[in-house]
C-alpha cells in the first residue's frame, strides 16, 4: 500500500493546528484590547467645532470660572451649555470682528443656536448628574481631565461603565474639599487617605452597595 | 447475550462487514433516494434561514407570543430536540458499559443523530432571545461594563449544559469513528477520498497500543456521558420547576423529563435505523433482533414516562394546592386539552402494540409506532409549557397562545437543519461501526467454537 | 417633583444664589442682557422645540448640542418647570400643573392648589398633553380643502366685515361648541351688540340639540352622607369627575365609618358609580321616572319588588340624613326627574348643603337660538354665513338630521378647530385653532372658579387662538390673545402683581355670572319599548367620550373601565339577553331603531338591565385622524334630536364575529380568584388570612437600605377611573402599540386596573384592583435573569436595567403577577415625530427586545434622593410621589418609606385591612392592598 | 540488501493466530514488537504488558477537578467583584452554583481525556513507514499483523524473517522508511 501523505505532512498538520489555536486566542485578545482602545472609547479626539473654542485660553489664560459658561453645573443634572449671548457678553467688546467668531455673531443675529459637537457624552440610558457630583466634592478634572490645558476640547477619560464603577466602589481617593472642585491645580495633601475618609463622613457619601446599585445610573 | 440469536449472523465475514458499510461512503448505493432527501432538507434549510432572517429583522413579535405566554415554540422545541438527542448518548454510552453487543450496529448513527439534534436544540434558545446579538453576555468574560452573568438563573445553567453536551457528544462520536475512518481510508481508491479520510483518521494504525489506550478513553468518556445526559435534561426541567407557575413547580420534573427524553430518543433511533436499513440494504448488520431490542427499550421507557404522567396527576391532587388542581383540570378539559390528550394518545396507545413480538420485529409497524411517540412527546412538551403559562395566577392576566406562521416555518425549517448534516454524515462517513461489529462477530465465533 | 425648585410662572423665578452675586460683581453686563419677556421665552422654547425634531429645517445629529441663543430667564436644562394653567373638557376648565422640560410640556397633573381639584386628575386631563402633540392637528388655513394663508383669510374677512357692518350681521350665524370662557362670553356679548342681527347658536351634543341646559341643581357631594343617584355617574367621566372622586376618597377608606358616605345607585347601564355603590339597582330607563316618584313618595305600581325595596331603603336613608343627604339625577335623565330631585332635596333641606341651585357657567344661547333653530333657519334660507367654532356638527348631529346636506345649503361656511374634521371637510374655509396649552385664554371649572389659561409652549403650527378668530368678526385690528383675555379681568385683577398671583395659583374666584337663568330642561322621558323591542341607551364612550379624543392613542388604548376593551366601542347587552340571542362577547349584533341601524360587537355586561342595550358615542369617525378614523360604529346615527339618550328598537345577531382587543377576559369570581380582591366589614375588619403570617425566609435577610420604598393601594377608595394608568403611560414613555398588538395580548401598560365580578351576573358586585409591579422582596423574576438585568436595590426596588436585558423573558414567565411587559417589536422609533417631543427625558425610551415594567417611578425617587443628598438630609415623607399616586383623584394610592413607622404607608400597612396579593407565594410584595369596606364581607 | 531496514511485518489470518504468535514472540524474548488488528483483541494488552497503564484515568480526574474548581472560583469571584442582591437570595448560592460546576467538571474531564489519549498514542501521525508496506492496508480489514522492530536486541535480518514464518505468518514483509 502506497503512502498517502508525504513525510512533511505531519509537520504541516501540526503547524496548521497550532496556528488555528493561536489565531483564536489572538482574536480574543484583539477584541479585548479594542474594547478598551481610545478609538472605541472616543478618547482624545477633537471633533470639528463650528468655532475652534479653546478651554486652555479661556480658563488658564483668561481665568474664567467654569460656572460662568456652564452655569447650571451646581443646580442641575446638566452642566449647561453657554447660550450665544454668554459668548457675546465679552465678545461684543473683544475680537468683535475676528473671523473665527463669525458663527457666534451670526447666531446672535439670526437667532439660530450654534450647533456644537458634544465631546463628553454618556449613552442615553445613563443618567449622570453634575449637581450631586459637585456637591459631594468630585472635581471636574476627575472625569474631564485637564480641560484647562486643552486648546481644543477632547474626551480625556474613557466613559466606560467600569470607569464610573471604580469611583462608585471607592470614592474616597477621588474626593476633595468642595471649594477646590473647580481648581485644576489642586494638589492632594500628604495624608490624602485621611482626608478622603474625613470627607466621606462630612459629605455623607453613600455606601458602595448603594452607589453601585444599578438604579443609581440606569432607569 | 451470545446464547441468544446472534446480533450479526455467523455467516458474515470481516471483509463482508467492511465492504457492506464502507461501500456506502465509497460507492454510495441508493444515490437517487439520498439526493431527493438532501434536496428536500436543503429546501427546509432555506425556509429556516428565511424565517430566521425575518426574525432578526423584525423581532420575536413575529411569533405568536404574548404576555402571559411569552415562552412557546422556541423553548418547547428546545426541550424536544434535546430529548431526541439523549437516546444516542444513552445507546452508545450506557449500553457500551453494560456490554450490550447489539448496540454496535446502532450507536454510530444514533450518536450522529444526537449531534444534529443538539445543534438544533442549542439554536432554539438563541433564536428565542429578544436581543440575540448580546448572547455573549451570558458568558463570564472581563467586560468593560464590569457586570457578570447571574449563576442562579436556570437559563445560565442551560447554556452551559448544552455547550457541554454538544462538545462531549461530538468528541465521543469522533473518537469512536477514528478506527473506521482508517478502514475506509485503506479501502479508498480515489486520491481525494484517501486524503479526506486519511486526515480525519489521524493516521490510525490499529496498533495494540492504540487499541489499549483507546479502549480506556472510550469507556471513561462513556462512563462520564451517562450522568451528563441525566444532568442535562434535569437542568432543562429545572428551567420550569424553578418558576412558581402551577404545573411547573414540581419536584418530579427532572426524572419525568429525562425519561421522556430517552423515550422519544429511542423512538427516533428506531425510525432512523429502519430507514437506513431499508435504503442501504443493511439487513445483515441491522438485524430484526436490533429492532426487537430497540422496541423493548422504547416500551420500557414509555411505561416509565406513563408513570410520570400518573404521578403528576396524583401529585397535583395530593398537593391540595387550589391552583395546581385547577391547572390539572385545565389540562384535561381546558382550551389546550387537545395537546394533553394528544400526548397521552400518541405516546401510550400505539406503544402497547410493542408487547407483541411480531410487531416489534416488523419494520413498518415499529416505524409507525415510533413516529407517533415522537409526535406525542412533541405535544407533551408543548402542553407542559403552554397550559401552565396561559393561566397562572391572576385571572386578569390569563391569555391564549396561537402559533403564528413564523412559529411553524421556523420549526419546520429547522427539520432541514437537522436532516442536512445527518444526510451528509450518512453519505460521507461510515454510518455503522465497522470494527465494533467485527469485534462482535469475533466474540460470536469464539462462542460458537467453544460450544 | 418636590426637591426641584418649584414655581408656577417664570416671573416668580429669581436667581439668588451666591454664584449670581459673584457674577453681578464681575460681569454687570449680563444682567442687562438677561432681560427677556415671557413671549420671548416661549418663542425660544418653540425654536428649541423645532430643533428637537418638530420641523426638519436642520438635521440635528445625535451628538449635537443645541444651546439657547438667549437662555430664557429661569430655564435650566435638565430641570423641569411647572406652570399652572388649564385644559378643557366639554368647555369646562380642568385646572392643571403643566410640567415642562427644556421648554417642552411633557406632563399634565391636577393643580394641587386648586380648592376643588386638589391635584386630582382624570384620564382625559392626563391625556390632553398628547392632543397637543397630535401629528394630525390642523396646521394651516384651508380654502376649499386647499392650503391657504391667514393673509388670504383676513382679506376675505375684511370684505365680509364690511358687508355685516352694513346689514348689522344679518344672516351671520355662529355655531359654537360648549364653552365657559368668560372672555369668549364677553366677546359674544360684544359681538351681539356690534352686530345685533347676528345670532350665536350652541352646539352641545352631550347636553342636547334642542337648547336644553344641564340640571339647575349643582351637586356638591363633599358634604353628603347619603347619596341616592338616579343614573347620575358621579364617579364616571365628566367635568366633575376629579372633584367628585376626591370627595369620594375623603369619605372612604377608614374603618370607623363615621364620615363614610353611603351611595345608592339606580342605573340604566353599568357605570363606575354603580360599581362602587353600596346599593346598586339596574333599571330600564322607561321605569326610572316611576322609581323617582317612588322615592319622592307614591306611584309604585309598575315597579318590581327589588326596585321597590331599593326605593324604600333609599328613601329611608335620605330621610335619616336630612340636610346631609342628596338625591341626584343624571345629566342624561329626562326633565321631570330633575324637577323631582329639586323638590325632594328642598323638602329634605339638602339645598345649600349638599347641592345648590346655580346658574349655568357656560354659554347658554337665548331662547330660539338652539341648534334645531339654526337648522330651521338654514332650511328657510335665512343663513348666509355660518361660522362653526370648536364644534363638529357634521359628525355629532343626531341621525334624524342630515346636517351635512343642510350645512351645504349655507353659502359661506367657515370652520375653526384643532382638526380638519368631518365639518371642516365640507366647509369653504377651515382655520386652525391653538391648543389651550399654546395660547392665552380662560375657562371655568365646574365648581365655579375660573382659571386663566396661560400658554406653556409657543404655537407649533400656523394657528390662532379662538379669541383672535372671534375678534376678527368685528375688529379690523386683531390684538394678540393675551390682550383680548386681559381686559376681561381688568375689573377683578387690576394690577400686574395680582395678575401674576392669579397665574401662579392657577385659579380666580369668580361670582356666578348672573346672566340668563337655566332654560327649562325639555328632553322627553324615555319611551316604553313595544313588544319584542329592547330599550336602547346611548352614552358617551368611557375613554373617547363624544369622539373629540378619537385621535388620542393613550385614550384609544386605555381599557374601558368596565369592559376592558380598547380601540373600539361595543354594544353592551345583558347576560340574559345574550343567552336569549345565543351570542357572546365579540359577536356582531345589529341594533335597529327608527329604520336606522348600526352593527357593533356585543359585550356581555354583567349588571346590564335585562332588556336594555347600550350604545357608545365617539367612534365611527370618518375624519378622525390617522388612528381615530374608521374604527368602531357611529352611535350618533341612532340618536334623535328630540330624544338623544334613549330610544327603543330591536337587536339581533348578524352571525359575524370580531376579535375584540380586550386586556382582560370577562371573569366571574370563583375558587381561583377568591382572595385576590377582599372585602371587610366593620364587624370583621381583618383582611389578613391566618395562613398568611409571614414565615421566616430560608435565607439570611439582606441589609435594608434607607429608605425602604413601599406602596399601599386602597381598594375602598379606588373608583377604577384609569387616571393612574394614563399618568403612568405619560410619565414613563410607555408606547402605544395599536389594536392588533393589544388583541394579541401585548399591551404595554405598566399599571393595569383589573376588574373582577362577584355574584349573580345579572346583579354582580364589581371590584377594581390596580396592579403595578409588586417589587417583591423575594422576587422570582430576578432569580430567572441570566445577565443581572433585573436585580434588587438596597432600597427595595425591583430594578429593571433595560440596556442589560437580552430578552430571555424568564422574568415574566416566573412573575406570578404578570406585570412585566415586553417590546416584541420596535414600538418606539416609528412613533410620529411630534409625539416624541412629549417623552419624559428622565426615563429611558425602550428599544426592541427588552423587558420593561413599573419602576415605582425611579426617576422621581432618584431626583428626590439626589436633592436630599445635596442638602445632606434624608428624603422627607411625601417628597416622592409616583405618577399614579399623584394622579389618583381618590387618593387611593400612597407611597413612601416603610422603614419610617410614621409614614403614611407604614401606618396603612399596620391596618387590619392590609393584605398582600398572592401572599401564599412567599414573594413578600412591597406593594400591598387595603381591603374594600363593604356591608357584607367575603365570607358572608 | 544494503538499504536501511526498520523491521519485519508478519501477516496472520485470524485474531487467535496473531494472539498466539505475539505470546510466543514475547516468550522468545522479543521486546520491541507490536500487533496490529482491525479491532481490539481481548488479552492482547496483557501480552504486550500495556494493562498497567492508568494515565488516562488520572488525566481525566485532573480535568474534572480543574473544571469544577475553575468554575466555582469564577462564580465566587463574580459575586465578590460586583455583589448584587438577586431575589433576596444569598450571594453564594451554593446549590445553584453546583449545577454549572458539575457541567464544567464533565466538560474539562472529557476534553482532558481526549487530548491525553492522542498525546499518549502519538496521533495524529499521517505519515508512517508501516503505511508504506504493501499489505499493511489489510490491517484495518481482516488481516492481523505482528511487527518486530529492528532495534530489538534479538533482531537479525535473516533469523527474524524466518522466525516470523515459523510463527505461522502467511507473508513476511520488510518495513522500510
Amino acid at each position: 500500500m502506497p503512502q498517502i501523505f508525504s513525510r512533511t505532512a505531519d509537520s504541516w498538520l501540526r503547524a496548521v493546528a497550532w496556528g488555528a489555536l493561536l489565531f483564536a486566542i489572538g482574536l480574543f485578545l484583539v477584541a479585548f484590547a479594542f474594547a478598551r482602545s481610545q478609538y472605541w472609547d472616543v478618547v482624545a479626539r477633537t471633533p470639528l467645532q463650528p468655532v475652534p473654542f479653546s478651554h486652555k485660553h479661556h480658563v488658564t489664560d483668561d481665568g474664567i470660572d467654569c460656572r460662568y459658561c456652564h452655569s447650571t453645573v451646581e443646580t442641575s443634572a446638566n452642566a449647561g451649555f453657554p447660550a450665544t449671548h454668554v459668548c457675546m457678553t465679552c465678545h461684543s467688546q473683544l475680537w468683535t470682528n475676528a473671523e473665527v467668531l463669525a458663527p457666534v455673531r451670526q447666531s446672535l443675529a439670526e437667532n439660530r443656536p450654534i450647533l456644537w459637537r458634544r465631546v463628553a457624552r454618556v449613552p442615553d440610558y445613563v443618567y449622570f448628574r453634575h449637581d450631586i457630583h459637585i456637591a459631594k466634592g468630585i472635581a471636574c478634572v476627575e472625569c474631564h481631565g485637564r480641560i484647562d490645558r486643552m486648546p481644543l476640547t477632547y474626551r480625556a477619560k474613557a466613559f466606560e461603565m467600569k470607569f464610573c464603577l471604580d469611583c462608585h466602589r471607592d470614592p474616597a481617593p477621588h474626593l476633595r474639599p468642595r471649594d477646590q472642585v473647580y481648581n485644576f491645580e489642586w494638589k492632594p495633601p500628604p495624608d490624602h487617605a485621611a482626608l478622603g475618609r474625613r470627607l466621606m463622613a462630612d459629605y455623607h457619601i453613600k455606601s458602595p452597595a448603594e452607589l453601585t446599585s444599578c438604579g443609581t445610573c440606569h432607569r | 447475550m451470545a446464547s441468544r440469536t446472534p446480533a450479526i449472523p455467523l455467516s458474515e465475514t470481516y471483509r463482508g462487514i467492511t465492504t457492506e458499510v464502507a461501500r456506502v461512503p465509497l460507492q454510495m448505493p441508493a444515490r437517487v433516494p439520498w439526493l431527493i432527501a438532501l434536496i428536500l432538507s436543503l429546501a427546509l434549510l432555506a425556509l429556516f434561514l428565511a424565517s430566521v432572517t425575518w426574525l432578526f429583522a423584525r423581532g420575536v413579535g413575529i411569533w405568536g407570543l404574548n404576555i402571559p405566554v411569552n415562552w412557546a415554540f422556541a423553548i418547547h422545541l428546545y426541550v424536544w430536540w434535546l430529548g431526541l438527542g439523549h437516546a444516542g448518548t444513552l445507546i452508545s454510552a450506557m449500553l457500551l458499559l453494560m456490554g450490550q453487543d447489539w448496540r454496535n450496529s446502532l450507536n454510530r448513527f444514533a450518536e450522529a443523530m444526537t449531534v444534529c439534534a443538539v445543534i438544533c436544540a442549542g439554536m432554539e434558545p438563541i433564536l428565542h432571545l429578544g436581543r440575540p446579538w448580546f448572547l455573549y453576555w451570558m458568558f463570564p468574560y472581563p467586560a468593560t461594563m464590569g457586570v457578570w452573568p447571574q449563576f442562579r438563573s436556570p437559563l445560565e445553567w442551560d447554556i452551559w449544559a448544552v455547550l457541554t453536551y454538544l462538545t462531549v457528544s461530538v468528541l465521543f462520536w469522533y473518537i469512536g469513528l477514528v478506527p473506521d475512518l482508517a478502514t475506509v481510508r485503506d479501502r479508498a481508491k480515489k486520491r481525494g477520498w484517501q486524503v479526506f479520510f486519511g486526515i480525519f483518521a489521524l493516521g490510525w494504525r490499529g496498533s495494540a497500543r492504540h487499541w489499549a489506550v483507546w479502549n480506556k478513553t472510550y469507556r471513561t468518556i462513556a462512563a462520564i456521558a451517562v450522568p451528563l445526559v441525566v444532568s442535562v435534561h434535569s437542568e432543562v426541567s429545572l428551567l420550569f420547576a424553578s418558576g412558581q407557575v402551577p404545573g411547573w413547580h414540581s419536584t418530579i420534573f427532572p426524572p419525568y423529563f429525562v425519561l421522556g427524553a430517552a423515550f422519544s430518543g429511542f423512538a427516533m433511533v428506531a425510525m432512523i435505523a429502519i430507514v437506513m436499513r431499508h435504503t442501504f440494504q443493511l439487513g445483515h448488520i441491522v438485524t430484526e433482533r436490533h429492532l426487537d431490542v430497540l422496541a423493548k427499550v422504547t416500551l420500557a421507557m414509555g411505561l416509565m414516562t406513563a408513570y410520570g404522567y400518573v404521578f403528576e396527576v396524583f401529585d397535583g391532587y395530593y398537593s391540595g394546592e387550589l391552583r395546581e388542581i385547577a391547572t390539572l383540570h385545565d389540562r384535561f378539559f381546558g382550551a389546550y386539552a387537545w395537546a394533553y390528550w394528544g400526548a397521552v394518545l400518541c405516546n401510550f396507545v400505539p406503544l402497547q402494540g410493542l408487547w407483541v413480538a411480531r410487531i416489534r420485529r416488523s419494520p413498518v409497524l415499529l416505524f409507525l409506532i415510533s413516529t407517533s411517540v415522537v409526535v406525542g412527546m412533541w405535544l407533551e412538551r408543548y402542553m407542559i409549557l403552554v397550559t401552565s403559562l396561559y393561566k397562572d395566577f391572576l385571572p386578569s392576566s390569563f391569555g391564549y397562545y396561537h402559533a403564528s406562521f413564523w412559529d411553524w416555518s421556523t420549526y419546520i425549517g429547522m427539520l432541514g437543519l437537522f436532516m442536512t448534516p445527518f444526510l451528509l454524515f450518512v453519505r460521507f462517513l461510515p454510518s455503522i461501526s465497522i470494527f465494533e461489529d467485527k469485534e462482535v462477530l469475533e466474540r460470536e465465533k469464539e462462542a460458537a467454537a467453544h460450544g | 417633583m418636590s426637591g426641584k425648585r418649584f414655581w408656577r410662572s417664570v416671573e416668580e423665578y429669581q436667581r439668588s444664589d451666591a454664584f449670581s452675586e459673584m457674577l453681578k460683581v464681575e460681569f454687570p453686563s449680563i444682567f442687562e442682557l438677561w432681560t427677556v419677556d415671557r413671549r420671548e421665552v416661549l418663542r425660544v422654547m418653540g425654536a428649541s422645540l423645532a430643533l428637537a425634531g418638530m420641523s426638519g429645517c436642520k438635521p440635528v445629529r445625535s451628538d449635537d448640542v443645541v444651546p439657547f441663543v438667549n437662555r430664557p430667564e429661569g430655564l435650566l436644562e435638565g430641570r423641569t418647570d411647572h406652570y399652572a394653567t388649564a385644559v378643557l373638557f366639554e368647555g369646562h376648565a380642568q385646572p392643571v400643573l403643566a410640567t415642562t422640560s427644556g421648554g417642552r410640556p411633557i406632563k399634565l397633573d391636577g393643580n394641587p392648589e386648586h380648592p376643588a381639584f386638589r391635584g386630582g386628575s382624570t384620564p382625559f386631563m392626563q391625556a390632553a398633553i398628547l392632543d397637543l402633540y397630535d401629528p394630525d392637528r390642523s396646521q394651516e388655513p384651508l380654502f376649499g380643502g386647499h392650503p391657504a394663508s391667514w393673509a388670504d383669510f383676513d382679506g376675505q374677512m375684511g370684505n365680509w366685515r364690511a358687508a355685516w357692518r352694513q346689514n348689522q350681521g344679518a344672516g351671520l350665524r355662529i355655531l359654537i361648541g360648549p364653552t365657559t370662557s368668560p372672555t369668549l362670553l364677553r366677546q359674544i356679548a360684544e359681538l351681539k351688540s356690534a352686530l345685533p342681527q347676528a345670532r350665536v347658536h350652541l352646539f352641545d351634543p352631550l347636553t342636547g340639540y334642542a337648547g336644553e341646559a344641564a340640571s339647575p341643581l349643582q351637586a356638591n357631594i363633599a358634604n353628603a352622607q347619603v347619596i341616592v343617584s338616579l343614573d347620575d355617574d358621579l364617579l364616571g367621566p365628566g367635568p366633575m369627575q376629579a372633584t367628585n372622586a376626591r370627595a369620594w376618597g375623603d369619605r372612604h377608606g377608614d374603618l370607623d365609618g363615621s364620615g363614610r358616605m353611603r351611595l345608592f345607585m339606580a342605573e340604566t347601564t353599568p357605570t363606575q358609580t354603580g360599581a362602587k355603590a353600596d346599593r346598586r339597582l339596574g333599571i330600564p330607563p322607561s321605569r326610572l321616572p316611576t322609581l323617582a316618584k317612588a322615592i319622592a313618595g307614591g306611584g309604585e305600581v309598575t315597579l318590581t319588588d327589588s326596585e321597590l325595596a331599593w326605593a324604600r331603603e333609599a328613601r329611608r336613608a335620605l330621610e335619616t340624613a336630612r340636610g346631609r343627604s342628596l338625591l341626584t339625577v343624571g345629566r342624561f335623565a329626562p326633565a321631570d326627574l330633575h324637577s323631582i330631585s329639586l323638590q325632594v332635596n328642598e323638602a329634605l333641606g339638602n339645598v345649600g348643603q349638599t347641592c345648590e341651585i346655580a346658574a349655568p357657567l357656560g354659554f347658554v344661547p337665548q331662547a330660539g337660538d338652539s341648534f334645531l333653530d339654526l337648522i330651521r333657519d338654514i332650511e328657510a334660507r335665512r343663513v348666509s354665513a355660518l361660522f362653526v367654532i370648536g364644534a363638529n356638527p357634521v359628525y355629532q348631529s343626531p341621525g334624524d338630521i342630515q346636517f351635512a346636506a343642510i350645512y351645504a345649503k349655507v353659502p359661506l361656511r367657515v370652520h375653526a378647530g384643532l382638526h380638519v374634521d368631518e365639518t371642516a371637510a365640507i366647509s369653504n374655509w377651515h382655520v386652525p385653532l391653538n391648543h389651550p396649552l399654546e395660547d392665552w385664554s380662560d375657562a371655568r371649572s365646574p365648581d365655579g372658579l375660573a382659571t386663566i389659561i396661560q400658554p406653556v409652549v409657543r404655537p407649533m403650527y400656523d394657528s390662532r387662538s379662538v379669541h383672535e378668530v372671534l375678534a376678527a368678526l368685528t375688529a379690523d385690528e386683531i390684538p394678540p390673545a393675551r390682550d383680548i383675555v386681559r381686559p376681561t379681568w381688568a375689573k377683578q385683577i387690576g394690577d400686574e402683581t395680582a395678575w401674576e398671583a392669579a397665574l401662579k395659583t392657577g385659579f380666580v374666584a369668580m361670582a356666578q355670572q348672573a346672566e340668563q337663568a337655566a332654560a327649562p330642561v325639555t328632553s322627553a322621558t324615555a319611551p316604553a319599548p313595544r313588544e319584542g323591542e329592547v330599550e336602547i341607551v346611548i352614552r358617551p364612550d368611557p375613554t373617547i367620550h363624544d369622539g373629540s379624543f378619537a385621535n388620542n392613542g393613550w385614550l384609544q388604548e386605555l381599557p374601558k373601565p368596565l369592559f376592558k376593551t380598547t380601540w373600539e366601542n361595543v354594544v353592551a347587552i345583558s347576560p340574559r339577553l345574550a343567552s336569549e340571542l345565543k351570542i357572546d362577547s365579540g359577536d356582531m349584533v345589529r341594533v335597529d331603531s327608527n329604520a336606522r341601524t348600526v352593527d357593533g360587537p356585543a359585550w356581555v355586561l354583567p349588571g346590564q338591565p335585562e332588556r336594555v342595550v347600550t350604545l357608545y358615542l365617539g367612534y365611527g369617525r370618518k375624519r378622525g385622524g390617522r388612528i381615530g378614523t374608521g374604527i368602531g360604529y357611529d352611535a350618533y346615527r341612532m340618536r334623535n334630536a328630540a330624544q338623544p339618550w334613549n330610544c327603543t328598537g330591536t337587536v339581533r345577531s348578524t352571525g359575524a364575529r370580531t376579535v375584540l382587543a380586550a386586556t382582560q377576559e370577562q371573569h366571574l369570581m370563583d375558587g381561583e380568584v377568591e382572595g385576590l380582591v377582599r372585602t371587610v366589614t366593620r364587624e370583621h375588619p381583618s383582611a389578613r388570612r391566618e395562613e398568611e403570617r409571614e414565615q421566616d425566609s430560608f435565607y439570611a435577610k439582606w441589609p435594608q437600605g434607607k429608605p425602604a420604598w413601599g406602596m399601599v393601594i386602597d381598594l375602598d377608595r379606588c373608583i377604577g377611573c384609569n387616571a393612574c394608568v394614563v399618568a403612568c403611560q405619560s410619565e414613563n414613555n410607555v408606547p402605544v402599540v395599536g389594536k392588533d398588538q393589544v388583541a394579541r395580548g401585548r399591551e404595554m401598560a405598566w399599571l393595569r386596573v383589573d376588574r373582577y365580578y362577584a355574584g349573580d351576573p345579572q346583579d354582580p358586585e364589581t371590584h377594581f384592583e390596580p396592579v403595578p409591579c409588586m417589587h417583591c422582596e423575594q422576587a422570582p423574576c430576578e432569580m430567572g435573569c441570566p445577565v443581572h438585568a433585573t436585580v434588587h436595590s438596597p432600597e427595595g426596588l425591583n430594578l429593571m436595567v433595560y440596556n442589560r436585558c437580552i430578552g430571555t423573558r424568564t422574568c415574566s414567565s416566573y412573575c406570578p403577577y404578570k406585570v412585566r411587559r415586553f417590546n416584541w417589536f420596535d414600538y418606539t422609533s416609528d412613533a410620529p415625530s411630534p409625539t416624541e417631543a412629549q417623552r419624559n427625558p428622565d426615563v429611558t425610551v425602550r428599544g426592541r427586545g427588552v423587558m420593561e415594567k413599573c419602576t415605582y417611578c425611579i426617576q422621581r425617587i432618584e431626583d428626590a434622593t439626589v436633592q436630599a443628598d445635596i442638602e445632606n438630609r434624608a428624603v422627607r415623607e411625601g417628597e416622592v410621589k409616583t405618577a399614579c399616586q399623584q394622579a389618583c383623584p381618590a387618593q387611593a394610592i400612597s407611597f413612601g418609606n416603610l422603614a419610617d413607622p410614621e409614614s403614611a404607608v407604614a401606618k396603612q400597612r399596620r391596618s387590619p385591612r392590609n393584605y398582600a396579593l398572592l401572599a401564599e407565594q412567599g414573594t413578600r410584595p412591597r406593594t400591598t392592598y387595603l381591603a374594600r369596606i363593604g356591608e357584607k364581607s367575603d365570607g358572608e | 540488501m544494503a538499504e536501511h531496514l526498520l523491521g519485519y511485518l508478519g501477516e496472520f489470518g485470524t485474531a487467535d493466530a496473531l494472539f498466539d504468535a505475539t505470546k510466543r514472540a514475547k516468550a522468545d524474548g522479543f521486546s520491541c514488537i507490536d500487533a496490529f488488528s482491525p479491532f481490539p483483541i481481548e488479552g492482547m494488552a496483557d501480552v504486550l504488558a500495556l494493562k498497567r497503564d492508568h494515565r488516562i484515568g488520572w488525566i481525566t480526574l485532573a480535568g474534572g477537578i480543574f473544571g469544577i474548581l475553575a468554575m466555582l472560583a469564577t462564580q465566587l469571584f463574580v459575586n465578590v467583584d460586583y455583589p448584587i442582591e438577586v431575589g433576596g437570595r444569598p450571594l453564594f448560592a451554593w446549590p445553584a452554583f453546583a449545577v454549572v460546576d458539575f457541567e464544567l467538571m464533565i466538560l474539562c474531564a472529557v476534553l482532558f481525556a481526549v487530548i491525553g489519549m492522542f498525546v499518549i498514542i502519538g496521533l495524529p501521525r499521517l505519515h508512517h513507514p508501516l503505511f508504506g508496506t504493501p499489505r499493511f492496508g489489510l490491517a484495518s480489514e481482516d488481516r492481523f499483523f505482528l511487527y518486530i522492530d529492528a532495534t530489538d536486541p534479538k533482531f537479525d535480518r535473516q533469523e527474524t524473517r524466518s522466525y516470523l514464518g515459523s510463527l505461522g505468518a502467511w507473508t513476511v514483509e520488510p518495513v522500510r522508511p
